[in-house]
């Protein structure tokens, strides 16, 4: 048998096997409903089940390190926002903190609560969007809309505050860029109190809908080693029972006055992650409850000087977005521009196990994991 | 293909104020409940009546185009109701979010690849001229060196009003549109237009 | 101009974080080049390229310290040679740890811990991609962010941006970007 | 009715169809003649998520969906004939029950024989 006549497939004594079936590659591509963005993932496919899976980044990479090298500090804040762009106000944070901690500046107690307020209420936001698209991705309709009812009132509390939707601009060096207007408390208080009844409402949508607890319920374990080895942080880990919170792991701000619980489950599959975010969310409220009721008096910015020269040095500050652990790596050369700001995001590293997760499984779990990951494109590719 | 639409009808001053119920084409006859257009008008009004976009959320402000979806905007009221996810079923690409080097030809591809007659709304800054990103190594510099674009919406991004206000404006520029000719698809490929190494077809 | 700000106290590292760097000093010893702490809570470790594989699988499986979350890879181009940085959690024991690596600026080269940490692998193909780092022993070392055809690393001090004006709302792209090296 | 007016009733019939066929053909029609056409570039690729297609869709699929797809499509149409049976149920008395048993027996022993073969056991 010459190496022509060896059909692909064929065994060496020329018998064919008993069933010759071939792998089928398919583009789940940038332009897909179920990537979260342009997230392109190369499948091979052996009829249903996911014989191997390659993700391809870069479609919606801005080169904003590079960017940020060439903006003063005051300007880089509002590139930051472009990362995560469903949770504006933490990707500012963690950007903010970090040149914070490097000037060892002191930020009035006013500011630290206003901005865990601005964070939890903004980390709502990132979690409806997650577990709306997630059910949207499973061919609900209804919950999507829910969700993104209760994130317009949050867009609308958030615009009255600083004036935007998406990208806010909020967070400065040394403290918040405005205090909170009229009424605004009361506001954000009978949202709470709205939200807590519609979050109750949308645990009645899925909770014991058994057509999710079909497509949730073990499909994508991730083991607690699996996912440390893998880096992987915040709801996607917690949901596996590891007990890794930055807010409780490395607490800044006001979070241990404010007596935050991480939010744990164990069984590490899908519906795991979906319940994490939805206790998230509880606790979010509770958080931006507490801190409302004990706002301290006092000035919202330290005091700054116009231009702002952080002194040489390096320092890397990580904060807890809605993905996981957000770190910056800043290195400053003592100039108005940053020398290097390397950004640390989760769903770049969150995503790295999806390959492993998806292998073995069908095609239609793909979209359920990947759901649950809640990979946002604007970090991954930065 | 320069910015005026294909048949070379520069788009006309849009008359401010309340969009008229009935086009105004169309003749009314004494004759109750009849009334008399050209082909081309009905044509016109009923594809401008229902632009269905398709689903290519790129960044920011894809969260912006899926919050106008939602109830609270509804961008169904105005017959861009239904996200169709492949191109052969959308008439309307809202280019939303900022396109990379990357991205380019993929984007041509699917423009490419939607049936005439079809229209691109540049949603964002990003999309229209690069924004933010004005100097970045990895960015299009507007959509517009791609695709023909019909409507820009200016914003970063857009509030759900401002693309709502885009797709009236997109409404009028196809009620007053002519007839849609046969659009070649010839020229430059995009990847000569953006200067890149020919993609090959992609590893297996 | 002088800074208004307070000059950053040193901030007095706590217990824990001295015990582990004393355990880290005993068992690397001379290899160690540096060692300090970060405004207190980041113990910051320095050695060199050879032994940083040694390093790294000490930091891992030592059982006082037991690093076993690499948090972050970071490359970044100090001009006179090129720094990699490696930022690592130890959830059992709250602690955090930062090692840098030096390499050549011309042609850095540094061995892979993917097979340490398997988190690295991105991290690892993004430096490569935007820094021209070879890391041996990566499973598969290619472009992750970039376009396909793409000339250049742009993360290098000597890359610069492209130059572009809008006269009358038409692009101009004065200078392109320069990489002299590629 | 008259022997002519016999065959008018066929013309009846016949226009029926006439137009009926005319309508469908019509529609078709209409968008060939209004609706433009853009050829060339990537058009005629076929789409996939923005990439270019890589390797052959005509592949080898394994061959159990097929064959399940067979089981549905024979027992899809066992349910119509148990649907026209149970309409007249009592008419048919026992006769009509024995025939129906027989044939559903018969299909019953089919699912048993594939279900033995490890048809319906998914990998």
């Amino acid at each position: 048998m010459s190496e022509a006549e060896i059909l692909p497939g064929q065994t060496e004594d020329g018998s064919l096997p008993s069933v010759f079936t071939e792998e089928f590659s398919l583009n789940l591509g940038p332009q897909h409903p179920s990537t979260h963005g342009v997230l392109r993932l190369l499948v091979r496919l052996s009829g249903e089940i996911v014989v191997d899976c390659k993700p391809y980044l870069g479609y919606l990479h801005r080169g904003v390190e590079k960017i940020l090298e060439n903006r003063t500090y005051m300007q880089g804040i509002r590139y930051v926002d472009q990362f995560d762009y469903v949770s504006g106000m933490l990707n500012e944070h963690s950007y903010v903190g970090a040149v914070e901690r490097l000037m060892q500046l002191e930020v009035p107690r006013r500011a630290e609560y206003l901005r865990v307020v601005v964070d939890e209420l903004s980390r709502i936001c990132s979690h409806l969007v997650a577990i709306g698209t997630a059910l949207l991705d499973l061919g609900a309709w209804t919950p999507i809309t829910y969700c993104f009812r209760d994130r317009e009132e949050i867009l609308d509390l958030f615009e009255e505050l600083c004036g935007s939707r998406l990208n806010f601009n909020y967070h400065r060096v040394g403290g918040v860029l405005f205090d909170l207007p009229e009424g605004w408390v009361a506001k954000c208080l009978s949202f709470l109190a709205r939200f807590e009844r519609s979050l109750d409402e949308l645990e009645e949508f899925v909770n014991g809908n058994e057509l999710f607890i079909a497509r949730l319920v073990g499909v994508g374990v991730i083991t607690p080693e699996m996912g440390i080895a893998y880096g992987i942080s915040g709801p996607s880990i917690r949901g596996s029972g590891v007990n890794f919170d930055i807010r409780t792991y490395r607490p800044y701000s006001v979070y241990t006055e404010l007596g935050f619980e991480p939010q744990l489950a164990t069984a590490g599959d899908c519906f795991a992650r979906y319940l994490v975010r939805m206790a998230e969310m509880r606790e979010s409220v509770r958080m931006v409850r507490r801190a409302l009721e004990g706002l301290p008096e006092g000035p919202v910015r330290a005091r700054m000087p116009h231009y702002l020269l952080p002194p040489k040095g390096e320092t890397y500050f990580s904060i807890e977005s809605s993905k996981g652990e957000l770190g910056v790596y800043l290195i400053s050369d003592g100039t108005a521009n940053p020398y290097r700001v390397k950004v640390r995001p989760p769903s770049f590293v969150n995503l790295q196990i999806l390959p492993e997760l998806v292998k073995g499984q069908k095609v239609a779990d793909i979209v359920a994991i990947l759901g649950s990951i809640d990979v946002v494109m604007g970090e991954v590719d930065r | 293909m320069d910015i005026a639409d294909e048949q070379g009808h520069e788009t006309p001053v849009l008359r401010q104020g309340r969009p008229s119920q009935l086009p105004s084409v169309l003749e009314k006859l004494p004759l109750p409940n009849v009334v008399l257009a050209t082909t081309e008008t009905v044509l016109n009004w009923a594809r401008s009546r229902s632009t269905w976009p398709l689903t290519y959320g790129l960044a920011c402000c894809a969260i912006e185009m899926m919050a106008t979806g939602m109830p609270q905007h509804d961008m169904g009221r105005f017959g861009v109701e239904l996200f169709r996810p492949s191109p052969r079923q959308a008439d309307l690409m809202i280019v939303s979010g900022t396109v990379s080097l990357k991205m380019g030809p993929r984007l041509r591809r699917l423009w490419e690849q939607m049936a005439v007659p079809k229209w691109v709304i540049a949603m964002g800054d990003c999309a229209t001229s690069g924004g933010e990103f004005w100097d970045s190594y990895h960015t299009v510099q507007g959509v517009d060196t791609i695709v023909p674009v019909d409507v820009y919406v200016p914003g970063c991004p857009p509030r759900p009003e401002a693309l709502l206000d885009g797709v009236m404006r997109l409404r009028e520029k196809i009620q007053k549109a002519g007839f849609y000719r046969p659009v070649e698809l010839d020229g430059p490929s995009v990847e000569a237009i953006m200067g890149l190494a020919e993609e090959g077809g992609g590893e297996s | 101009m002088r800074p208004l700000i307070s000059v950053a106290r040193r901030p007095t590292p706590d217990s824990r974080l001295v015990a582990a760097a004393e355990i880290v000093r005993g068992h690397l010893g001379p290899r160690l080049l540096s060692i300090s702490y970060q405004a207190g809570d980041i113990l910051c470790l320095e050695v060199d390229r050879s032994d940083l594989l040694a390093t790294a699988t000490f930091l891992r499986d030592a059982p006082e310290l037991r690093f076993d979350f690499l948090s972050c890879v970071s490359g970044v181009d100090m001009v006179s040679h090129m720094l990699v940085v490696y930022h690592l959690h130890s959830l059992s024991n709250r602690l955090t740890a930062q090692l840098k690596v030096k390499a050549d600026a011309r042609e850095p080269v540094v061995d892979s811990v993917s097979a340490i940490w398997p988190t690295a692998n991105w991290h690892e193909r993004e430096a490569f991609d935007m820094l021209g780092i070879q890391f041996n022993g990566h499973p598969n070392l290619e472009r992750l962010l970039l376009v396909e055809g793409f000339v250049g690393y742009p993360l290098r001090r000597n890359y610069q941006l492209p130059r572009r004006r809008w006269p009358h709302g038409r692009m101009v792209e004065e200078g392109g970007p320069v990489d002299e090296r590629s | 009715m008259l022997p002519q007016d016999y065959f008018w009733g066929y013309a009846f019939v016949a226009i029926f169809l006439l137009v009926g066929v005319l309508f469908a053909f019509i529609a078709i029609m209409m968008s060939r003649v209004l609706g433009p056409r853009s050829t060339g570039g990537d058009k005629l690729r076929s789409y996939e998520s923005g990439e270019v297609p890589i390797g052959p869709a005509w592949v080898q699929f394994p061959v159990h969906y097929y064959v399940f797809a067979l089981l549905f499509v024979v027992f899809d149409v066992e349910a119509i004939f148990f649907l026209i049976w149970a309409n007249s149920f009592r008419r048919l008395g026992l006769a009509g029950l024995v025939e129906m048993a027989v044939f559903a027996l018969v299909l019953l022993g089919g699912l048993v024989y594939a279900w033995k073969k490890g048809v319906l056991k998914w990998t």
